[in-house]
């Protein structure tokens, strides 16, 4: 019962962690796994998320063995 | 379709010479819309010396599956290649590659465009830049424009 | 800026290759965008065997040079290339390559475009098409895209 | 004193000139100029003009020595 969180680019290193796990709860959304990832850090503005590698605008509920990854704008091209 | 991330130098006019052969439309293709973006030695008033380009591996490749199908299912297309760069990349490397095949040059244009603007800005990919005595991550993307001329 | 009429088929990957060579931007240039137009074997519903494409020699140099200095006033580019058959065509040869560079992609993809849009619409160059059994002029330009689908 | 004619594409082959020239006459307009290379033809309708190989929308005065230039819609590219 976890829930994979990944970090990229600078967010990575401002946390010193690329990838962790997080206990699964009923009904945790977004914002409960960043919380239970990041030891309740503020989360930073304008930050994007994915759920199961696709783009998740709403702090929606997530699921057992989902992967949620935060990071920042992109830059590539 | 075919999307690659490519973690060595690529050479584009090579890996379009290679293309063609491979995947030949002799006929049917009048119109080949094509974008290198390669790597500057300045951005935002700064001298760069080298880059990063960090990924998302798995996410980055199913965004950019999406965004070329999304191109397909909106303009006529026969063909798309995408290449893209990850990892240390150096000044003048080729970072991105996109070519767009179509009977008619406005299909081969639109989609080759909305290919690389889409990617600019969902496709997760991050550029740390090494500059003189520093490193930063650049944090937006640029409009794609030099400052207007008066 | 270079602009050159051909009488024989051109490749057009190995004319990027040596004209890079030639005209090496490295490090100032962050955007190619590049368009290539072939001969297909089909047009309004027809099957094209050949084609032999007429030009205004001295009046299509001027013409094109215009083109391409008016985007260069309007754009802020480094460097613009043109290379465009004359004479008798074969089904999937280049007919014409234009590729533009600059430091941004927005200034390469806009002048790349326009520059082929007003090709089309100004350059003297007539095409005469050998259809199964017989030939006809080419009167009009296309839209430049496919029939929309639904 | 002359005024070389040019006609491109299928205006030369329905014509069958490729090139002429024509004399010059002060005052005479590109419309005389079709005139007197043409034998008084009809202008076809939406036919291209240039004057020393710049496009010429009006029926503007030629000058000696001037290359006009009659022909179709382009088709390059």
């Amino acid at each position: 019962m976890a829930v994979t969180v990944k970090f990229f680019a600078n967010l990575r290193e401002s946390l010193g962690i690329s990838a962790t796990t997080v206990d699964y709860v009923q009904g945790m959304k977004i914002s409960d796994v960043w919380n239970a990832a990041t030891k309740e850090r503020e989360m930073p503005t304008g930050l994007l998320t994915a759920v199961n590698m696709d783009y998740e605008k709403n702090d929606i509920p997530v699921s057992d063995n989902d992967e949620v990854a935060f990071f920042p704008m992109v830059s590539g091209g | 379709m075919r999307i690659e991330l490519r973690s060595q130098a690529f050479h584009p006019w090579s890996e379009l010479e290679g293309h063609e052969r491979r995947m030949s439309l002799s006929g049917r293709c009048g119109a080949a819309a094509i974008f290198v973006g390669t790597m500057r030695d300045f951005n935002e008033g700064e001298n760069v010396q080298g880059m990063f380009l960090e990924h998302y591996p798995g996410m980055t490749e199913t965004q950019l599956q999406q965004i070329c199908e999304s191109a397909a299912e909106r303009w006529t297309l026969l063909d798309t290649l995408v290449l893209h760069r990850v990892g240390e990349i150096s000044v003048g490397d080729a970072i991105v590659l996109v070519c767009v095949r179509a009977a008619h040059r406005g299909d081969a244009f639109d989609a080759c465009r909305a290919i690389m603007e889409e990617l600019k800005h969902h496709a997760p990919f991050w550029k740390k830049e090494t500059l003189v005595a520093t490193e930063r991550w650049v944090e937006k993307n640029t409009s794609g424009y030099a400052v207007k001329k008066s």
